[in-house]
Formats: structure tokens, C-alpha cells, sequence
């Protein structure tokens, strides 16, 4: 274990940064997002959640695939470079990390996504711990926790200085690269500030939600039932959700043409939005229930049937917060919680 | 996808001799959905247009593209010729690389790279394009002049006699006009009343025409074609058919205070009146704010002498609802007010008047009986001053910017019969330019100067001041002896500015016809279509399109009766199938397109809808074709883009922005 | 010296079809002269251009957008005009809050009489564009060449 | 708020109507969500405290639609948007049974977090009863306070007033929140050089992520399909993939509102990313003020538009040079 | 430009008048009380400055005979008002002596009994609104 004091991280920085790219935590117009460093930037590691996850930094919220060119009559096709350079993602919380696995499962499934997976291979996350979890966190329900990141390097800040330790080969790499700025530490007040995180965190109001009836087998009953009817009312069907969840990974494909050639590029998409998966037919959901539920049963339902158990939510609480109209995951599991109790 | 031809024309050497035609073929031929490209000499000509019908003949095109000159030239032409190839005429599009290319650049590589430019933008258009069907309305073979001056009456008369049912509707008692008000004419000094009368009798005896004296346009709903007009017809209180027109009425009302309009406010008349001698019909109205029977309820003196039993004092307003094909607009026009103009002493001195209140004074059935005199002490004048141009050519705000255009006439031949009649009267005539163009106009004004002696003296007046003899103080310049002038006159004639008629705002309104910042009717071509609104079926006679006199508005008349007739004669009419459509999936029923559709075009309907699989009713915008004409505000305030406008679609329009910055 | 290639402004003009449209006609039947950057679009009234017509424009890549219509009172449509003119104070004055300079979007009413005014409005807009330089407040980068 | 309920169960039970649309409480202090109360049981969970921020008229849209009258709740600002959406024929003034909700001023639970106010465990001084000047919080960090003011949404700092425009009875009181003004934002950016104002414009929107919310809460944005979804035209975006349709978007979105946005603030409150969205609509507004005269939208459900109306002497569009 | 050119655009500047929107109605010249002292006529006026010819105004008697009664303004029909450009021409002498800026506290020391009253009286009417 090393550590760095505070006032030397920017030292930190512009060392990872001769060699990386270097993504972190940075406010923006008063609002905390990850963005690339640069000497300007604003770094902000205080705020507990950034507004959107990490997730942009393995996939992007919008990104080109290929592009036409018209030579003549004939067309040319340039598919896009993957990633080459490598890069750090530095500040990620345990949640987020989770929501990296996720995405893993997904595109890193046959067929591989190779944008995505170009990405992993030359991404280091570096994570930090939640010192302060909010009341919105219930990262624990999915076994996450919050005080003991699992990353390629896991760090805490602690009384003005940041503990390191590298936990992957690829950490390895990076403390070694960093290594003169680092200093040797030992880990007793990581463990005491361990402690004081789960603490906190057993006070959470969601750290005891319970997920009981959440497994595979229940679909249909889950589907069909009537809870749905009352509880997706409020949605605006709007994306907030969807867009700020480290796990969403739902994309449509789209056509640009810049005038001198066409680019195909993906782009997030949210299951809310009424032309999502819009076909020539119509689509497949065609009232905001159906949509809503979508969204639902595929984290807590869907996901887990196909990928051993596993929910596609990871309890940052991100939906929690952001939600227009104070809908989130916690008020759907909780719905149904008080259907079981009734029945 | 289209397969679109482009035609490159060389308008001889006009765009070939800076724009290579070679090079724009050869580019097009890139573009997505271009087939076929050539040039030609002359595509406008025979042979041009045949190369088109070879074309579409032998690769199929769906779609024409033609590189020439102005679509306001020649897009009628190459439509024309699509339809001959069996193309939809509204699948071509014309790239304008005359007028907006090679005509105002020299730089030949410059001006083909425009014309490359403009070619790709109609390219892009054309592919977007969607066959467009005109349609039909019927056309009601009834036409509607609204107003009973010497323009209406003359173009009722010319639709009448072309076989067409007419209505003309007058808001006054009688029709007649300005004219009737009239004395002499110029330049050949004929009795107005002599020549009019007949015209009047002409028009209320013709089987074919109908009068609605007394009445005004409430309402007008439909379009060319297939107006439905709602006139009211005021309460006359007296029985049109009842009333022999005896006159004893209007002698025995006690009420006689009533200022004459006829006379213009000179004299006053009865509370039951005929405005004037010949007036027709010969039927009075009762005046029901003079009147003492509808004042006190007592009175019914008319009732009483009436033999006929034709007063009808429970008489209402009746609203007559009617169907038209065209409608002519010939409303007229007033004098403008004195109130701005103090220094002009108008409002002060009875002995100051108006041009028109001269003639009613000078009319042997006007307040005077036709003697000259003061109308404040009834003495002959000695001393006349006419002043031109009050309230004409003011860059000011209290006359009007324009030339009234009838005024230096009409002073010439007030001078002249005055000097005539009274040749121990002094004329001077203050002008600024005298203003004779017109067959033997300026031979008619050289003759007041020279044979009957007016004293015309180029320089405005500044001031008339009454003084306490009576007289009045006219203070002047004379320009060419540049000295300032100072005449005692006894009376002072003020040529004053004429404007159109008030209430043709109102008509204006009601028909959608544009009026300019004067309130005259604006013709739908200034030179080539003088007597059309822009609006179509509305026809311009007479003074409210702009100032004539009375040969050049019965000309007016007549050529708006014409294309009237015109109208009229046709059976269905094509309507511009590039109007708005609403999809009736994304509208939102809000009503905002209604809004500001100049043509009422836009009305809402309750409709089950298939939404993707959900039914639902829907308020929705459905346009009527044959009244939108196509502007497209309705689009821009649509936020959805549920309306659109076919043939100037978003996406058309669009991919013109795109191909233009590409 | 710059061995920058000359700006060439790319210039987007929406002329009504009964004015402006005939007014630019009639600067070319005169050969009035102005700038080949110009390229016109015929729209039936001023009525129907959308703004977003003319960011989609700004984001294509112009330099410099002008629309052209009736003088008020002389709309062909009778009001479509004065709809424009709302429509374009209220868009032109967003795009200058929003920092784009002043002047890289211009309305003139120019009428079918008006081939002079047509050719001196056109030839002062490209020579504003000029001062302003190439469009960057308002560029989507994909679309650059 | 007991005299909301209490009445809400009345109509209920008299028939007059058959739902009440209102707020629900929520598992958090401050996150009450927008509900449907078709019994007198479900009422229970009726809550109308500060933090009921939500403007229930858009609601309307889809309640108009439904059997039988609804009781909605509309706060004074909420009735420009109802009355603004009964002029576009979009709810059924029939269908509605409104009551006029005093208000005290909403509460930004943000403010609270920017002010380091976290683990939130209960807040009080907030309810409809309270005096709302001050809020006390409990947190998992301890015991905190502020001012009611403090933690108010921005629009509530604004207030155009505490009438409604539109109802059919009002239950509880209301208090005057206005303490700054209108348009001054708005001047201060106006008077900004065009690189400053650019730079801030460009700073604020490049935090947008797409996620619609500003319209889709928005009561002016009831488009059954809006023009950046629309298939039918090439205009569609999922993404802002150039920060150029950052600007489209919200110029556009705010054109598309312009005289018919009532200011409700939804835009700013809903914006996951704290863009303050207002400055867009509020700048139309006031250039809509000086160049047309005052207009309000929604203050009646009749006057026409500003934009969908005009006058002869209408300045020019130079003006917007010419001014400064 | 020239000297001549350049003070008939200063004159129209001050004024704000355009004089060639003149239809030589005589107008102004019919208004003017004081027409017989004037050598250069007022709607002459308006044509010297057209023609540029400031010279003649300058040292002609007109330029001190206007009463500034402004009949001319208000009743001129094309909005050139002669008055106005009188008064122009007298500001154009005055500022030609160096006085373009007066503090009030100047004023009493320079109320010279030579200095015209009509420049005083004009003064007043023109900036009383």
C-alpha cells in the first residue's frame, strides 16, 4: 500500500496523463462528470456521485462505427479505429465498477463488441472508496461494498492524503509508473475508515431492501402483474434514468450525413423513449406501461435469468436522485414487496 | 428512389458563355437518383422539349430536373412538357442558373460551380418530390359587386350583359356614387347627372342585375369560385314594393335637420329621404336617428300621408346569405379630413370648402340651387383662391404621400366654368405642378389660363386667416416672381386629398385582399394584372385599387367585369395542388395553424385515428384545398411538423439547405 | 504571407417566391453583380421559413444566412410576412444571446421592383460575412471538410 | 394539507369526481411522486408538503382523456399551464375539477446537497402548516439546518404571483416567495460580450445528455410526436454527437414554446444536469415583453399568441442590433 | 471632401433633415413672416444647401432674420423643414468661432447685446421638448 498526499495528486495526474489518457471526475458549470484531465480542469473528487456513471469511458454515449464516402459512383467504407491508447479511469465508485462487470457480460459476450472490448483492454480503473454514502445508496443489496472497492487499483482519501493500492496486473503497471510519487503507507487507517464506511452504510433506509421474489422463475407472475398499471402513472418517459445508470446499454444505430460522406454511429438509447426499437412495423411496446415495466424486469428480472443471478442494478441510487418524478428502482421493488404482503 | 434526368440548357450563349453546361451534365450525373443528364441549346424550345420526352421515353424518369433560366420563366413550360411524357408536372424542378448564376457572374469556374451548386440542390429536391394532383371546385355563376358608384354599376352592367346573374350591394340609399355629387365633368364639361342617370337606370332595369341599396357585406366565407356572401340589408322602414316614390313623405316630415350627405353637410334634409332627385331606387329611408316617430314615438306623419301604405316603422335588418363565383371590390373613395390642416382655416370659415362641396354648390340641385355664393352671407364672391394639393404628396403624417391624381383636372374646370359663369369673379389658382396627363387634358388647362384668364400661380399657400371684414387673408409664394403673396379672397376652394373609402378596410379584411399603407386595394400584378386582388375571384374597379377619374375607373370596370366573365364562364377551376396537409398521426389538434391561415383554410374534425396500434378520437387539422393557397405560415408554427406543405415540404427544403452547404 | 486558402463563405438566401425570388431575377436580368457564395432558395412566402431551416443551414456549414420577402403590406399571402418578421426578431435575437455574432443572419424585405436592392443587400451581407470570418459558433465539426 | 384530503374525499364520495390526481408520498423525505387517488384509502398516502415541486396540468392530458371528472391539484403557477393547454385544445376544462393549492414555495432537494447536506434522514419545517422559513434536517452526519428560501427552486425566487388563474375552489394559503427579479439573469448575460455569453452557453449545454426530461415535463411540449423523435423528418437526434445539437435542440425546443411557455420552470427543476433551462424560454419572454407588449401565457385561455399574431408596425428583426 | 461639401452634410446632420425630399411647393417661403427681409428666400434655402452652396447662407441676412417661428416646420408637407436647416446653418457659423460647448455658467459673461436674439429664442424653441 502507498499513499500521496492531496496537494501532490495534480503531480499524480499529469504523470498518468505522459502516458494515458486520464479520465476523472471534473465540475462543469457547478455539475461533477467524468471528462478527460487537463492542467484547467476543475477536479472534483469530494462529490459523491457524478452525475452520469463512468460509464461513457468503455462506452461512450455516442461513437462512430463506420464511415461511407462516395468516390464517383462507387461507395467506400472506413470503419473506425478502435481504441489503441491506453487509459485510466480514475475516481470510479464500487458501484460504477459493478456496473463495468455488467456491461461486460454484455458485450463482452459472443459476438464481442470490439469497440467495447478495445476499450476494456486498454482501460485501468482506478477506484476510490465512498467515504460519506448518501441516503440514496443501496449499492450493498447487490453485494457491493462501498468501503473496499475492487478495482485495478482500489484508493481511500483519508485526512488529506490518498491511499493506493494496486490490486490487478494492469494496476501493477500503473503504481509502477507512478511510482515516484508514491510513498509507502501502512493500511490501519484504511482498515479504521473501512469500518466507519460500513457502519454508515448498515444505516442506509435501503441498505435492507430486500430482493426476495426477484429470481428468474417468477417472470411471468412479475409481468402480468397488476402493480404495473398504477406504478409506471407518474413516468414522463423521458431517459434521466436510463442515461445516468452505470448499466443501461441499450443503443440505436443512426446515419449522419455530413455532406461529404455518411457516418454510421451508435447512440444511447432509452427503453422509455417511445421509438425505441421502432421497426417498420411499429414497435414493440406501444404504451408507456409496457415501457416502463421493460425497463424494470430486464434489471431485475430479464438480466439475472441470463447471466447466473446477476441484477443489472448496482444500487448507486443515480435513478433515485434524478428522476423527474421521483420514480426509481427501489419504489418498483418496494411496490411489489407490499403486493407480496397483501397477497 | 427517383430516377431523375437533369437538362442543362444553354440559353444560346446567355448561361453557356460562362457556365460550362458540359461540366454541370458531367457533375449531375454523381448525384444520387440522376439517370440521365444532357444540355442543350434551347431546352424552352420544341426541339429542347422533346429531348425531354426522349428521355423520360427511354430511361423512365420519374423525376426532371431542369438547369435554365428563372422557374418564373419557364416552369409552366417544362410542366407542361412533363405531363406530355407522362410525368407528374410537379415532379420538376427547375435549377435557376441564368438569372441567379450566369447572368451576374464572369468568372467562368466560379459561375459553373454555382451552377453545379444550384443543380444539386434541385437534384436533392426532385428526389423528395411526390406527384401532385390538382383539384377541382365548382364555380357559382353569380358574381357580387360591392359598391354602387359609377365602377360597380359599369362593371354589373358589362358582367350582365355577358349573361352572368349580378348583385350589386350599396351601403348608401341609392346608388350613384361620387358622380352623382358631380356637376360638370372634364375635360368636355358634360352634366355629370345627363350621363350617369342613364347608366343608373340602365343597371336597376336589367333582368340580370339585382340591387341592394342600403345594405353592407357582413360576412364572406369560401374562395374563388364558391364565395358565400352574408349582406345586410338595413331597415329602410319603408316597403320597397309598397312605395310609388310620390315624395309627399319626405315633403310633410317635420323633422328637417338632418345634415344632407348628398350635399355633403351643406343644407340639411328630411328624417325620410331619397338622397337625391334620380335617385335609385326611388325609395326613401327613414333616418331613425332623426326621425321623431323612433325618437319620441310620437309623430307618424309619413305613415298618415302615405297612400301606398308603405311606411313600416317594425321593419329589422334582414340578412341575405348568397352564393358568388367573383367578387368585385368597388368601394370608392372620400375626401380625406381638414382636422390636421389649420392653417387652412376649414373648420373656421363656412367660406372655406372642399372641392366637392363646390360642386354641390355649383349644382343646380344643391344647397344654392346652383348660384355661386358665400355660404356664410349668401354674397356673390369676387375673389376666389383654389388651392391645390392639400393633403396630397405630404411625406408628412397628415396628408397622404400620393398624388390624388384628379385634382389639377378638376380645379381647371371649377376655374373655368366659374369664369364663365360669373366673369367678374377673380380666379387664382395656387398649384405646385399642374398635372395634365390624358387626352386633351392639357389643352383643357391652357385653355383656363388663356381663354378664360385663371390666374395660376406656382407656389403653395401658407396660411388662410379670416379677418373681421369677412374676407379672407390668403397668404402665398409665387415662386417664379419669388415673392410672397398676400390676396384678400371671399372664398377659398381647397383641392382636397382623396382617400379610399373607410370602410374598405373592413371589406378588405373580410375578402383576405391585401391593401397598402394608404388602404387602396393592391392588384395582383402592378403592371400586368391591374385589376386582380391577389386573392383570387376578387376583382379591383375603380377608385379603391388607387386615384382615377371617371373615364379611366369605366375602363377599369370594364376590364374587371371581364375577368369576372372570365371566371365566370369556366365550368370547374384547377385548384394549386402545393397546399398545407396535416398528418393526422402527429397533429395535436392545438389550433395554432388555423391561427394565422390568412384563409381560414384550416378546421378541426374529431377523428378515430390508428396510432400505432392505439385507436383513439383526435381533434385534428384538415385544410381545405381549394382555399389554402400555399403560403406555408401554418407550417412553421406547427412544432411538430404535423403540417406540412407539399411541394415546399421540411424535408425538401432541407435537403436543399444540405445540398447548397455541402 | 498566408498560404491559407481564401475563405469562400458558403451563403444561404430563402427569398420568397413573389418578391425577393423575382427582385433576384431581376438583379440578374440587369447583370447586377454580387457574390457566386450566394446561393438562393425559393420558398412561397418568408412565412415558411423555419428556424430550423436556418440552424440546420449554420450546421451544413454556412457561413451566413439571409432571408428575403415582401416589404410588409405587400405579402402576396397578406400576412405572412409579419409572421416572418416575429419569427426572425425572436430566432435572431436568441442567436445573439447565445453569443453567435451579430450579423451572420440578416432578414431584408426586397420587392420584385428591386433587382438594385436585391444585388447591393446581397453583396454587403457576403462583405459582412467576410469581417466575420468562417462560421465556428455555429459549426457541427462533422459536417467540415 | 388535511383540508386537501379531507375535501379530495368529498368529491370522491359525492361523485363529483371519480379520481384525484395529487401527490403521493415517497420512501424519502423529498421525493413525492405525482399519483392517481381513486379512494378514500388511497388518500392516506396523499401528501402535499414543499417538496410537491411537480406541475400536475400535463397530467390533464392523458386524465382528459379518461371516464369522468378529475380532481387535480394545481399550485398558482400550475394554472398558466392548464389554462395555456385549455387554449390548445390539449385537456378538457370539463374533465377537470381543479383545486387551487396554496404555496408557499418549493423546495430543491439539490439546493440542500450543493449546500453538503447528505444522508438525508427526515426534513421538517416543510409542510404546507409550517411557517417555511426555516428546515431542519436530520442526517446520517447529523443534525443540520437552513433557510426555507435557501433551498428554493429557482422559479419560486421569482414568482409570478401566488393567484390562480384558473379553478374551481382553492384550499390553503400561500406566501409571497418573490425576492429577486425576473428577467435579471437574463440582463446579465445580455449584457455579456457574445465570447462570454458564448462561453457560458456552451459550458452549461455541454453537461446536456439527451435525456428529454426538460421536455418531456414540460406542459407547452405536448407534441404526440416531437420534431427531434420524428421519423418523418431528418431532424431526429438521440444524442448530442456534435455540441452543435446541444444548441439545436434547446434553441429549437425553446422556439417551439416561445409565447406559449408560461415560465412554470419544469425545464431547470426536471434537468439532471442543473442546466438552467429557463434562461432559453425567459429570454424569448422577455423579447416577446419589449418588442410585442407584456404578454403572459396562460394567463387566460383565449389572447392569441405572440407569435401566432402580429402588428403593422412590428419592429424589425435589425433591431436586435440595433438596441445595444 | 470638400470645405463646401462638408459643411452642407454638417448641416444636414444637425438638422437631421434630408432637403432633397423638397418638392419646391413654396410652402415654407408662403409661411414666413418674415419673408421680405430675407434675401435668400426659405425655400431657397433648402436648394443652397442642396447645391452645397453653405457659403451664401453663411453671410447671407436670412441666416439672422428667421424669427424661428417654425411655421415652415410644422407645415411643410415633405418633412424637409426649412426652419430647421436655418438653424442648422447658424449652429454651423457658431461652432465655426470655436463655441460648440456652453456651460450655463458661461452664459451670462458672453450674453454679448450684439449676439442675436433669434439664436437665443431658437435656441430655446429647440430644445424646449
Amino acid at each position: 500500500m502507498f499513499k500521496i498526499a492531496k496537494e501532490n495528486l495534480s503531480a499524480l495526474f499529469s504523470k498518468i496523463a505522459e502516458t494515458n489518457e486520464l479520465y476523472l471526475p471534473v465540475k462543469v458549470a457547478n455539475q461533477t462528470n467524468f471528462a478527460y484531465w487537463t492542467e484547467e480542469a476543475e477536479v472534483d473528487l469530494d462529490t459523491l456521485k457524478t452525475v452520469k456513471s463512468a460509464k461513457d469511458a468503455f462506452f461512450p454515449q455516442s461513437e462512430n462505427l463506420y464511415t461511407c464516402t462516395k468516390e464517383d459512383k462507387k461507395i467506400k467504407i472506413t470503419p473506425e479505429e478502435l481504441q489503441s491508447q491506453n487509459f485510466v479511469v480514475f475516481g470510479m465508485k464500487a458501484c460504477d465498477v459493478k456496473g463495468v462487470e455488467v456491461l461486460d457480460k454484455v458485450f463482452l459476450a459472443e459476438p464481442v463488441d470490439t469497440f467495447y472490448a478495445a476499450r476494456r483492454a486498454h482501460g485501468t480503473i482506478v477506484a476510490l472508496a465512498c467515504h460519506e454514502p448518501e441516503e440514496t445508496c443501496f449499492c450493498k443489496v447487490f453485494g457491493t461494498d462501498c468501503a473496499d472497492p475492487v478495482a485495478d487499483v482500489a484508493t481511500w482519501m483519508i485526512d488529506g492524503e490518498l491511499y493506493w493500492k494496486a490490486i490487478t496486473e494492469k494496476g501493477e503497471a500503473l503504481t509502477k509508473a507512478v511510482e515516484g510519487l508514491l510513498v509507502d503507507a501502512d493500511e490501519t487507517k484504511v482498515e479504521e475508515e473501512k469500518a466507519a464506511i460500513r457502519a454508515i452504510v448498515e444505516k442506509l433506509p435501503y441498505s435492507n431492501l430486500s430482493l426476495e421474489g426477484w429470481n428468474g422463475d417468477v417472470l411471468m407472475e412479475k409481468f402480468e402483474s397488476p402493480v404495473w398499471e398504477e406504478l409506471y402513472k407518474p413516468c414522463l418517459a423521458c431517459g434521466t434514468c436510463t442515461f445516468v445508470c452505470p448499466t443501461c446499454q441499450c443503443y440505436d444505430i443512426k446515419d449522419y450525413d455530413t455532406g461529404h460522406g455518411v457516418q454510421r454511429y451508435r447512440c444511447w438509447d432509452s427503453c422509455m423513449y417511445s421509438d425505441f426499437t421502432m421497426m417498420a412495423h411499429g414497435n414493440n411496446r406501444n404504451s408507456q406501461m409496457q415501457r416502463f415495466r421493460q425497463r424494470f424486469m430486464h434489471k431485475l428480472v430479464y438480466f439475472p435469468a441470463n447471466n447466473d443471478g446477476m441484477y443489472s442494478c448496482v444500487g448507486c441510487g443515480r435513478c433515485v436522485d434524478k428522476c423527474p418524478a421521483s420514480l426509481n428502482i427501489v419504489k418498483v421493488i418496494k411496490a411489489f414487496e407490499n403486493q407480496g404482503g397483501n397477497e | 428512389m427517383q430516377r431523375i434526368g437533369v437538362f442543362v440548357c444553354h440559353c444560346g450563349s446567355n448561361i453557356a458563355a460562362t457556365v460550362d453546361v458540359k461540366k454541370v451534365v458531367e457533375m449531375a450525373l454523381l448525384e444520387p437518383g440522376v439517370v440521365h443528364a444532357e444540355d442543350y441549346q434551347y431546352m424552352c424550345s420544341e426541339a429542347g422539349q422533346a429531348k425531354i420526352l426522349e428521355a423520360v421515353k427511354e430511361k423512365g424518369l420519374t423525376g426532371i430536373v431542369v438547369c435554365s433560366c428563372s422557374p418564373r420563366m419557364h416552369e409552366a413550360t417544362f410542366r407542361k412538357a412533363a405531363e406530355r411524357a407522362g410525368v407528374n408536372p410537379y415532379m420538376v424542378e427547375i435549377a435557376n442558373i441564368r438569372e441567379h448564376c450566369s447572368w451576374i457572374h464572369k468568372d467562368m469556374e466560379e459561375a459553373t460551380k454555382k451552377a453545379v451548386i444550384l443543380a444539386r440542390a434541385a437534384i436533392a429536391k426532385v428526389n423528395l418530390n411526390a406527384p401532385l394532383q390538382p383539384g377541382e371546385s365548382r364555380v357559382t355563376k353569380r358574381a357580387l359587386v360591392i359598391g354602387g358608384g359609377i365602377a360597380g354599376i359599369q362593371t354589373a352592367i358589362d358582367i350582365a350583359d355577358a349573361g352572368y346573374e349580378v348583385d350589386i350591394v350599396e351601403k348608401t340609399p341609392s346608388i350613384g356614387g361620387r358622380m352623382s355629387q358631380l356637376d360638370k365633368t372634364f375635360p368636355t364639361l358634360d352634366c355629370s347627372a345627363c350621363i350617369l342617370t342613364p347608366k343608373m337606370v340602365e343597371a336597376s332595369a336589367h333582368e340580370k342585375i339585382n340591387i341592394y341599396t342600403y345594405s353592407e357585406v357582413e360576412k364572406v366565407t369560401g374562395f374563388v369560385g364558391d364565395f358565400t356572401v352574408d349582406i345586410r340589408k338595413k331597415a329602410r322602414s319603408v316597403d320597397m314594393n309598397k312605395c310609388t316614390g310620390c315624395g309627399v313623405c319626405q315633403e310633410k316630415c317635420p323633422s328637417k335637420k338632418a345634415p344632407s350627405e348628398f350635399n355633403r353637410g351643406l343644407n340639411t334634409r328630411s328624417a325620410i329621404y331619397t338622397p337625391f332627385a334620380q335617385a335609385i331606387p326611388n325609395v326613401p329611408v327613414i333616418d331613425r336617428d332623426a326621425c321623431i316617430k323612433f325618437k319620441t314615438g310620437k309623430c307618424g306623419l309619413c305613415e298618415k300621408v302615405c297612400q301606398a301604405g308603405a311606411i313600416d316603422y317594425a321593419q329589422q335588418d334582414e340578412i341575405i346569405t348568397e352564393k358568388y363565383g367573383a367578387i368585385v371590390v368597388a368601394t370608392g373613395f372620400d375626401t380625406i379630413k381638414l382636422d390636421k390642416y389649420d392653417e387652412y382655416a376649414y373648420s373656421q370659415s363656412k367660406d372655406v370648402i372642399t372641392s366637392l362641396e363646390l360642386e354641390r354648390i355649383m349644382n343646380a340641385a344643391g344647397p344654392t340651387k346652383g348660384h355661386l355664393e358665400r355660404l356664410s352671407d349668401g354674397k356673390a364672391p369676387k375673389e376666389m383662391v383654389f388651392i391645390q394639393c392639400v393633403g396630397s404628396r405630404c411625406a408628412d403624417n397628415r396628408g397622404k404621400s400620393y398624388c390624388s391624381k384628379i385634382c389639377c383636372m378638376y380645379t381647371a374646370k371649377h376655374a373655368m366654368l366659374i369664369r364663365d359663369k360669373y366673369p367678374d369673379v377673380n380666379v387664382t389658382v395656387f398649384y405646385i405642378d399642374v398635372r395634365t396627363p390624358g387626352k386633351n387634358f392639357d389643352e383643357f388647362y391652357r385653355r383656363a389660363v388663356e381663354e378664360y384668364g385663371v390666374n395660376y400661380i406656382k407656389g403653395q399657400v401658407g396660411k388662410v386667416a379670416p379677418l373681421p371684414n369677412g374676407k379672407l387673408l390668403v397668404q402665398g409664394a409665387d415662386l417664379i416672381d419669388n415673392k410672397q403673396i398676400l390676396k384678400e379672397a371671399d372664398m377659398v376652394v381647397l383641392a382636397t386629398a382623396i382617400e379610399p373609402d373607410p370602410s374598405v378596410r373592413k371589406i378588405a379584411t373580410m375578402l383576405t385582399a391585401s391593401i397598402d399603407t394608404n388602404n387602396f386595394l393592391t392588384e395582383a400584378h402592378p403592371k400586368l394584372r391591374p385589376v386582380e386582388s391577389p386573392t383570387a375571384g376578387v376583382f379591383l374597379s375603380g377608385v379603391c385599387q388607387g386615384p382615377k377619374d371617371i373615364p379611366e375607373t369605366v375602363a377599369q370596370a370594364g376590364a374587371a367585369a371581364v375577368k369576372a366573365i372570365g371566371l365566370l364562364a369556366k365550368d370547374k377551376l384547377m385548384t394549386n395542388p402545393c397546399t398545407a396537409k396535416a398528418d393526422e398521426l402527429m397533429c395535436n389538434g392545438c389550433s395554432t395553424c388555423a391561427n394565422v391561415c390568412p384563409y381560414g383554410a384550416i378546421t378541426y374534425e374529431v377523428k378515430q385515428v390508428n396510432d400505432h396500434g392505439i385507436r383513439e378520437d383526435r381533434r385534428i387539422a384538415v385544410v381545405n384545398n381549394a382555399l389554402c393557397q400555399g403560403c406555408g405560415a401554418c407550417t412553421v408554427v406547427c412544432p411538430s411538423g404535423a403540417m406540412d406543405l407539399q411541394g415546399f415540404s421540411n424535408r425538401q427544403i432541407l435537403a436543399e439547405v444540405d445540398a447548397i452547404c455541402r | 504571407m498566408s498560404i491559407e486558402k481564401e475563405f469562400r463563405p458558403k451563403i444561404v438566401a430563402f427569398c420568397c417566391n413573389w418578391c425577393s425570388y423575382a427582385g433576384a431575377d431581376l438583379a440578374g436580368s440587369s447583370r447586377l453583380a454580387y457574390p457566386a457564395d450566394v446561393k438562393i432558395i425559393r420558398v412561397p412566402c418568408s412565412c415558411r421559413v423555419n428556424p430550423m431551416f436556418i440552424l440546420r443551414a449554420f450546421q451544413k456549414g454556412a457561413d451566413g444566412v439571409i432571408m428575403c420577402g415582401c416589404h410588409p403590406g405587400d405579402c402576396h399571402y397578406s400576412t405572412g410576412n409579419y409572421y416572418a418578421r416575429r419569427r426572425m426578431t425572436l430566432l435572431f435575437s436568441m442567436l445573439d444571446y447565445i453569443g453567435v455574432e451579430n450579423g451572420r443572419t440578416r432578414v431584408e424585405w426586397v420587392s420584385a421592383a428591386e433587382g438594385v436592392k436585391f444585388s447591393t443587400t446581397m453583396n454587403e451581407f457576403v462583405e459582412k460575412i467576410h469581417s466575420l470570418g468562417e462560421n465556428v459558433r455555429l459549426e457541427d465539426l462533422r459536417c467540415k471538410n | 394539507m388535511q383540508e386537501l384530503v379531507n375535501r379530495a374525499k368529498e368529491l370522491l364520495a359525492d361523485g363529483t369526481v371519480v379520481r384525484v390526481l395529487g401527490w403521493k408520498a415517497g420512501d424519502l423525505p423529498y421525493n413525492p411522486e405525482p399519483a392517481y387517488f381513486t379512494s378514500a384509502e388511497e388518500l392516506d398516502n396523499f401528501v402535499y408538503n414543499g417538496f410537491c415541486g411537480a406541475n400536475l396540468s400535463k397530467y390533464m392530458i392523458e386524465a382528459s382523456k379518461l371516464e369522468g371528472k378529475t380532481m387535480v391539484c394545481l399550485k398558482p403557477c400550475d394554472t398558466y399551464s392548464f389554462n395555456q393547454l385549455i387554449k390548445e385544445h390539449r385537456v378538457d376544462r370539463d374533465k377537470a375539477y381543479i383545486v387551487g393549492v396554496g404555496c408557499k414555495g418549493k423546495l430543491n432537494v439539490d439546493k440542500l446537497k450543493e449546500m453538503g447536506i447528505k444522508g438525508i434522514q427526515s426534513i421538517s419545517g416543510a409542510e404546507m402548516s409550517d411557517a417555511c422559513d426555516t428546515l431542519t434536517i436530520q442526517t446520517l452526519y447529523g443534525e443540520k439546518t437552513c433557510a426555507y428560501a435557501d433551498a428554493m427552486l429557482e422559479r419560486c425566487h421569482v414568482c409570478k404571483g401566488k393567484e390562480h388563474m384558473i379553478y374551481d375552489e382553492i384550499i390553503g394559503e400561500s406566501k409571497d416567495t418573490k425576492d429577486a427579479e425576473r428577467f435579471a439573469e437574463v440582463e446579465k448575460i445580455e449584457a455579456m460580450s457574445p465570447e462570454e455569453k458564448f462561453a457560458f452557453f456552451q459550458k452549461e449545454l455541454s453537461k446536456c445528455i439527451r435525456c428529454n426530461a426538460c421536455r418531456n415535463v414540460c406542459p407547452a411540449c405536448s407534441c404526440r410526436k416531437c420534431v427531434f423523435d420524428s421519423t418523418k423528418f431528418d431532424t431526429a437526434q438521440k444524442a448530442n454527437v456534435d455540441s452543435f445539437e446541444e444548441k439545436m435542440f434547446h434553441i429549437i425546443r425553446a422556439f417551439h414554446v416561445a409565447g406559449r411557455c408560461t415560465d412554470c420552470g419544469e425545464c431547470s427543476r426536471v434537468c439532471p444536469q442543473g442546466i438552467p433551462l429557463h434562461l432559453f424560454n425567459r429570454k424569448f419572454i422577455k423579447d416577446i415583453n419589449e418588442f410585442y407588449g407584456e404578454f403572459q401565457a396562460g394567463a387566460d385561455s383565449e389572447a392569441r399568441g405572440p407569435l401566432t399574431n402580429f402588428t403593422f408596425e412590428d419592429c424589425e428583426p435589425s433591431i436586435v442590433t440595433e438596441r445595444r | 471632401m470638400n470645405t463646401a461639401k462638408k459643411q452642407a452634410e454638417l448641416i444636414k446632420e444637425i438638422s437631421g433633415v434630408n432637403p432633397l425630399k423638397c418638392m419646391k411647393c413654396g410652402k415654407c417661403s408662403a409661411s414666413c413672416p418674415s419673408y421680405n427681409e430675407m434675401d435668400i428666400k426659405p425655400h431657397q434655402f433648402v436648394s443652397y444647401v442642396v447645391n452645397e452652396d453653405v457659403e451664401s447662407l453663411v453671410n447671407s441676412k436670412s441666416l439672422w432674420k428667421c424669427l424661428s417661428c417654425f411655421a415652415c416646420v410644422e407645415r411643410c408637407p415633405r418633412d424637409v423643414k426649412p426652419g430647421k436647416l436655418i438653424d442648422a446653418a447658424r449652429q454651423v457659423v457658431v461652432r465655426q468661432k470655436g463655441q460648440d460647448y456652453l456651460s450655463p455658467n458661461e452664459i451670462p459673461e458672453l450674453l454679448d447685446p450684439d449676439l442675436p436674439q433669434q439664436l437665443l429664442v431658437s435656441a430655446f424653441r429647440r430644445y424646449r421638448r
